[in-house]
């Protein structure tokens, strides 16, 4: 890994510059609500906001786009009208996200629509400020080594800058003069602060070790009925959560013709609709069973098979779900066997 | 429509899983009342060959305009150059299917999912044990068994339907037990005609014909409505086979066949890539594969 | 005694009918018949809060939607004692003018004119007026545009809000609304122009002048709202006496009820406005009034349509100004209620006249719910003329169908909207 | 292969006509809408209907007189297939708001007094399937322009329609709105089926419920919320049926029981 050291000053004019590449994305808030626009520049973006309403995922997984046009010869794959995008801004967790979805998208059976928006948007990393509803210390996603182009870590006076891809690698060419290579004792006691600062400013208290035996031994248990009838079916906690992949594919066709497109639209396991089968049959018919496969998802199964869980610590879900519904309310719910306010 | 190749910035963008490939229905005629069979030859002839499937795989079937959904493929890779399907008319796209005539094209890409470990059953007996629409994935294993049949031991094929009109393929499985080399037992749980010749009663009734069992040496294959499995199972683990030997395929709500829409997932499996293929043991330790409470008593 | 039927009311908003009794060769009666169902909304809105009752009375009509919108809020402010921003009230402007767009160039190109080409539809004009058919509908499109803009939907928007708005309109479509409104001038000069082309029968005119009724809009401008309402005999009153100037009767034929002004039927509508109001217009509206105004708008209530067609110029003119105005301000906070017990009238035009909404609010609570549409004050009026038309045209001995197709095109130019006209006035005070 | 037109029917009864007005408001798509079908009856828009035999019959408004009742069993007689458009068919609009509060009668006679009514016999304003099969619902105040077009559009290609099953809160999200819950408000978007786009939360405004009630909807969930919240409970249950009518009168009702035994 590369890391480099750039003057806080020289922000505005490295983006303008990486601007060439494509067009710029980041972190902007309007109306008491953050959420990643398309910005000229620095200036537009707030990087002190802690998290966007919705994950970065929406660029490379878009709430709705067309897969196919059809007509009665067949289907024609809808790609290459995606612009090539810089997200700037881009916290620990949501880089996390990212890989995760890397690794369902990418993996087995790539699926070339997220496949080409990821080969078009370069990811810039930037360090964040935890607030009371951050658990990433306790997902292990509270710092990033990979999946980033560049990552910028905010040391008061100057970024540490992490280059962790070749394109990345390139974007710094392109004003070579703002970056330095050479970094000293100073730097990396900086650093070491900076680590132990972070660290001690989160104020959540979740532990979720041990998570797989607790699902494992609560799969019966009366607190996912308790949830069941708190919660809404209200889909946002699958909506905001960096993790949550699942869609539904709908064909629609133009007035008058046989021709039309195949859409694909974000799901979420929270609606009824989502496991019934044709005659009717629904394998989650109850608010509860739903809930536990959300959950079970995230911090049984998916540790389980890659070791880690599917959640990256956002808190998105804290900050969402209108009735408290969220991996740390649930999880300890689980462990003391008791639903808390 | 010509395929568009984009060319992105590094590479070439692989082949898209989700693009269906369109096929021709070259026959397609009544089962019963409510199911029919459906044989596709692909629109381009020189794909004809390309497609590879093993016993227990599905595709997925689509109508322009009204959707795709999962179907098991009913034909055997040993007979190769087309697909057989046989389709039960549930909902939209189903009742779309119905109303497509003969050399009208449909979607299709595949095949997908696991399949039956055709390597692990080579050599022992075998034991079939199908339920009204269960036949569909089950037909295949049982044909590709039959045309290679010097590969494996003894075979028995158990069908069971609600009446005579109902049991798909009737003509087909009439005809095999006429085979030497077959054990076929049909049953319906009623006789509405008064011209069954066969047996009547539950599929589980079939169990006291099959006399003695070399139950480690076999392997089930069972598949049919959720209600049928449970005593099912029952009768197959009493005879001893052993559980992970025991081997049925699921059913679950699809959208992409290939482990990407979530809908099937159940704890960290996708029914779509982990499955359709379940052992009898998956299902017990895993407590939503066949929905809760189905496995929940069951310890044996 | 013999009938003759219209059974369904084509081409108006709602369900109606009418029916002319025949005593020998005599008109013994004309009715429109409103088949429309009972919806007793004033009496449901009871025990609401005025933000339920502002998102529910609107539900009465989908084309006067924001009309009703507009006066709900209007009578909710006032009962609740809150003066609007002044931002809030130029954004309302600006929605009004997307409705009279909307509605005035439905009604006119879409529903009216057939009538007087000879077509049965708009649609069945296409081969013939090919360009007016797509005038109408790219007009009708740019009002709704406008009303999405301002109330957040094409119909039944819930953006405007007592004491303010949801979200204001943002720069951008201010601007686009402005260059559009520019290059639409010619369009709906072209729907004057073919209005001002029809010869009007004379079958509906009567040989005195009627009474029309319009509000007062404040500092002498030609607009859609006022707290005055202005009868063309001259006199006017304060909105919170409209009970005294619109009493309201049932008819047994029909569940929308009927409004008199001393005894007698009068008439609202753009013509009602022109002739109270349009001496404050300016620009070519002002032109063209001047050119094709005559006496005889006093009595054939046809001329309502080609006065429809003139307020749409006026609306279309007044857009840029109205864009302006929103533009220049910053978006206020929302108003707070005073008080939570009071009463309030808010009177408002819609396209096809005057709307009432009146409300007593006892501790934050709807307590009296009153609303008098437009087409409830028109309905007896039209029945006279209706009456005139069918005995003129029968003594002239036309057919059956010409007499329908007369008595259709009457009742059409009122523009009713039979929803709104069978919401359901309160009769008695609860 | 080209389809036959299929012959449509538009009809209203009552409501406030704004499906009907949403049908012409698809102003680039009218003319296309026209031309791909045979539209045989819409009273609103033409003056030239005839009424026969229908594959499709598009009906708005609810029932709330004897002749409306009688008028809609014909047009269900003629026609394949019956879509209520609109909240009021689908499940009775505002004008059901105090469905089966049995004060019908009382609240008639404050507005008609004695007077004698002709027309018709007046009933308590219901959706169509109160009376009918209804094979389709496009709920809506007023419906969707597009989800109404994409509909038609796959009716008219002999498809099935797909309308979002979810509630406003899905969109809600795409649109990234703040949860309007979250900061008190009374937003009945996990209440309220989708498909309008969210527009009211992305106007800082709480969702109505215009569009009828979801697929799956915990009610009493939202009570309880709404409740910790500081909102009465008349004022929830108002709110929570001024545009749900028959969809959600029992849930209201148990709600109460439920709060009753309390
Ligand atoms: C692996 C597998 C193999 C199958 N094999 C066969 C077969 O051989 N023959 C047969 O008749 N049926 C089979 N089914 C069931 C078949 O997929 C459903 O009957 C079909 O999806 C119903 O679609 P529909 O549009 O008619 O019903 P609708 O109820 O209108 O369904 C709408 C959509 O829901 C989803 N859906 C509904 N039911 C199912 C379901 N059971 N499984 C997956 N998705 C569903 C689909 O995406 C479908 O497009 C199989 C299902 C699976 C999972
Ligand atoms: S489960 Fe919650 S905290 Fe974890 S990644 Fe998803 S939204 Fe963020
Ligand atoms: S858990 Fe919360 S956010 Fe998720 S569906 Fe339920 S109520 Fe909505
Ligand atoms: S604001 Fe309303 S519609 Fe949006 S997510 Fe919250 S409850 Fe749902």
């Amino acid at each position: 890994m590369m890391i480099l050291k750039m003057k806080k000053e020289d922000l505005p004019a490295f983006l303008e510059s990486a601007k060439e590449w494509g067009e710029l994305w980041g972190p902007t808030t309007k109306d008491g609500k953050t959420s990643y626009a398309k910005v000229d520049s620095l200036s537009q973006m707030d990087l002190k906001a802690t998290r966007t309403v919705i994950p970065p995922k929406k660029f490379l997984y878009p709430p709705r786009f067309t897969m196919f046009d059809f007509d009665e010869e067949g289907f024609v794959e809808r790609t290459g009208d995606v612009p090539k995008r810089i997200l700037f801004g881009l916290h620990p967790c949501d880089v996390h996200g990212i890989l995760i979805m890397d690794k369902l998208f990418l993996e087995t059976y790539k699926d070339p629509y997220y496949a080409e928006r990821r080969e078009k948007t370069l990811l810039l990393g930037h360090s964040c400020i935890p607030d009371d509803k951050c658990m990433c210390f306790a997902t292990n996603t509270d710092f990033v080594a990979e999946g980033f182009d560049l990552f910028f870590t905010d040391l008061k006076m100057f970024y540490l800058v992490w280059v962790g891809s070749s394109k990345g690698h390139d974007l710094v060419r392109m004003r070579a003069d703002l970056f330095s290579r050479n970094l000293d004792k100073n730097d990396i006691l900086n650093y070491t602060e900076y680590r132990k600062w972070k660290t001690a400013q989160f104020k959540a208290k979740i532990d979720l070790t041990g998570m797989p035996d607790i699902f494992e031994l609560g799969y019966n248990s009366p607190i996912w009925d308790e949830l069941g009838e708190k919660c809404l079916s209200c889909g946002q906690c699958s909506m905001v959560c960096p993790t949550c992949n699942c869609y539904n594919v709908v064909d629609e066709v133009d007035l008058g013709t046989a021709e039309g497109t195949r859409d694909r639209f974000w799901d979420s396991c929270m609606f009824r609709e989502y496991s019934v089968v044709a005659g009717g049959h629904n394998f989650r018919d109850k608010r509860a069973d739903r809930l536990r496969l959300w959950y079970t998802h995230k911090l049984q199964a998916f540790i389980g098979e890659f070791g880690k869980p599917a959640c990256v610590g956002c808190g998105r879900c804290v900050a969402t779900c209108p009735v408290d519904i969220n991996v740390a309310t649930v999880s300890t719910a689980l462990k003391e066997q008791e639903v808390g306010k | 429509m010509k395929k568009m190749c984009v060319v992105l910035e590094d590479r070439e963008v692989q082949d898209n899983p989700f693009q269906p490939d369109m096929w021709r229905i070259v026959r397609r005629y009544p089962l019963t009342s409510d199911v029919n069979f459906y044989q596709a030859r692909p629109v381009d002839v020189d794909e004809a060959l390309k497609m590879n499937y093993m016993p227990g795989q599905f595709i997925m079937l689509s109508i322009p305009g009204e959707g795709e959904a999962p179907f098991c493929i009913s034909s055997t890779p040993s007979r190769p150059g087309l697909l057989e399907f046989c389709i039960r008319r549930m909902g939209t796209l189903t009742s779309s299917l119905f109303d497509l005539k003969e050399n009208q094209t449909v979607g299709i890409r595949g095949p997908y999912g696991n399949w039956f470990p055709l390597d692990k059953m080579e050599g022992k007996d075998i034991m079939i044990v199908a339920g009204g629409m269960g036949v569909a994935p089950l037909r295949s294993l049982l044909l590709y068994i039959l045309d290679n049949r010097d590969k494996f031991g003894r075979v028995t094929y158990l069908h069971g339907a609600k009446n005579p009109g109902e049991m798909l393929f009737r003509d087909e499985f009439f005809q095999l037990k006429e085979r030497e080399d077959l054990n076929c037992l049909l049953t319906v749980d009623k006789d509405d005609t008064g011209k069954w010749t066969e047996r009547t009663g539950l599929i589980t009734t079939l169990f006291k014909e099959l006399g003695p069992i070399d139950s480690k040496n076999t392997y089930a294959a069972v598949c049919g409505p959720p209600i049928m499995y449970k005593f099912v199972m029952e009768h197959l683990v009493k005879l001893g086979i052993p559980k992970h030997q025991i081997l049925m395929t699921l059913e679950r709500r699809m959208k992409c066949g290939v482990g990407k829409c979530g809908h099937c997932a159940v704890e960290y499996l996708y029914t779509c890539i982990d499955g359709p293929v379940f052992s009898w043991w998956d299902v017990l330790h895993m407590k939503e594969l066949i929905g809760r409470g189905a496995s929940d008593k069951t310890i044996a | 005694m013999t009938e003759l039927n219209v059974h369904s009311l084509a081409r108006v908003e709602g369900h109606g009918g009418i029916t002319v009794t025949l005593d020998g060769k005599k008109v013994k009666s004309v009715t429109l018949d409103i088949h429309e169902g009972p919806r007793l909304i004033e009496q449901l809105v009871r025990g609401m809060k005025p933000e339920d009752d502002v998102n529910t009375v609107p539900r009465i009509c989908a084309i006067c939607t924001l009309s009703h919108k507009f006066a709900a809020i209007r009578g909710m402010e006032k009962a609740l004692g809150i003066t609007p921003p002044e931002k809030a009230h130029l954004t309302r402007e600006l929605m009004m003018l997307g409705e009279s767009i909307e509605s005035n160039s439905l009604h006119t190109m879409l529903l009216a004119l057939p009538d007087f080409l000879g077509y049965p539809s708009a649609v069945a004009m296409l081969n013939d007026y090919t360009d007016d058919v797509k005038r109408a509908l790219r007009l009708k499109k740019f009002g709704n545009h406008i009303m999405e803009t301002t109330s957040g939907r094409i119909v039944h928007g819930e953006n405007p809000i007592i004491g303010g708005f949801g979200k204001y309109p943002g720069k951008k479509a201010l601007e686009d609304i402005k260059a559009k409104s520019h290059e639409m001038i010619p369009d709906v000069k072209r729907v004057v122009e073919l209005f001002a082309g029809i010869e009007m029968p004379k079958y509906a005119e009567v040989d005195k002048d009627k009474v029309f009724m319009s509000v007062d809009a404040p500092k002498k401008k030609y607009h859609m709202y006022g707290d005055r309402t202005l009868i063309s005999n001259g006199k006017d009153f304060d909105v919170e006496d409209y009970k005294k100037y619109t009493n309201e009767r049932v008819v047994a034929h029909s569940f929308a009820k009927r409004s008199l002004y001393n005894e007698k039927t009068f008439m609202v509508g753009a013509n009602a406005r022109m002739i109270n109001m349009g001496k404050r217009l300016g620009g070519e509206a002002a032109d063209l009034l001047k050119e094709h105004y005559d006496k005889a708008w006093l009595r054939n209530p046809l001329y309502n349509d080609l006065a429809q067609a003139i307020e749409l110029v006026w609306a279309m003119e007044s857009l840029p100004e109205a864009c302006d105005r929103v533009m220049a301000m910053d978006d206020p906070p929302h108003e707070q209620p005073t008080r939570l017990t009071g009463s309030g009238t808010g009177a408002v035009e819609a396209p096809r006249g005057t709307l009432y909404h009146h409300y007593e609010l006892k501790d934050g609570l709807v307590d009296v719910a009153d609303i008098i549409t437009p087409t409830a004050q028109n309905l007896d009026d039209i029945e006279i003329h209706l009456k005139l038309t069918a005995e003129r045209m029968l003594a002239e001995g036309k057919g059956t169908d010409e007499v329908r197709l007369g008595l259709e095109t009457v009742a059409r130019a009122y523009d009713p909207c039979i929803s709104c006209a069978t919401h359901l006035v309160t009769l008695k005070r609860a | 292969m080209t389809r036959p037109s299929p012959k449509i029917g538009v009809y209203g009864f009552t409501g406030c006509a704004g499906d009907q007005l949403m049908i012409l408001n698809c102003e680039d798509q009218l003319v296309d809408l026209f031309g791909a079908t045979e539209i045989r009856s819409f009273v609103m828009a033409k003056s030239d209907n005839h009424e026969a035999e229908l594959d499709v019959a598009l009906v708005e408004g609810s029932i709330s007189t004897e002749a409306q009742l009688k008028h809609l069993k014909d047009i269900r007689e003629r026609s394949k297939v019956l879509i209520a458009i609109g909240t009021c068919a689908c499940w009775g609009g505002p004008q059901a708001m105090k469905l089966g509060d049995g004060k019908f009668e009382e609240r008639y006679k404050k507005v008609y007094g004695n007077a004698k009514i002709t027309v018709s016999k007046a009933i308590e304003g219901q959706p169509l399937d109160a009376f009918v099969k209804v094979d389709m619902k496009i709920p809506g105040c007023p419906i969707d322009k597009q989800e109404f077009l994409k509909s038609v559009s796959k009716l008219v290609a002999g498809k099935h329609p797909y309308l979002l099953k979810s509630p406003v809160c899905l969109e809600c999200k795409w649109k990234e709105n703040k949860c309007l819950l979250l900061d008190g408000k009374f937003c009945a978007g996990p209440l309220t089926k989708g498909g309008c786009g969210a527009v009211c939360p992305s106007h800082n405004l709480p969702c109505v419920g215009c569009w009828g009630p979801t697929d799956d909807l915990n009610v009493s969930a939202e009570y309880d919320l709404l409740k910790e919240k500081g909102f009465v409970p008349e004022e929830i249950i108002t709110k929570i049926r001024k545009f749900g009518g028959s969809g959600v009168m029992e849930l209201v009702k148990n709600l109460e029981k439920k709060e009753a035994k309390k």
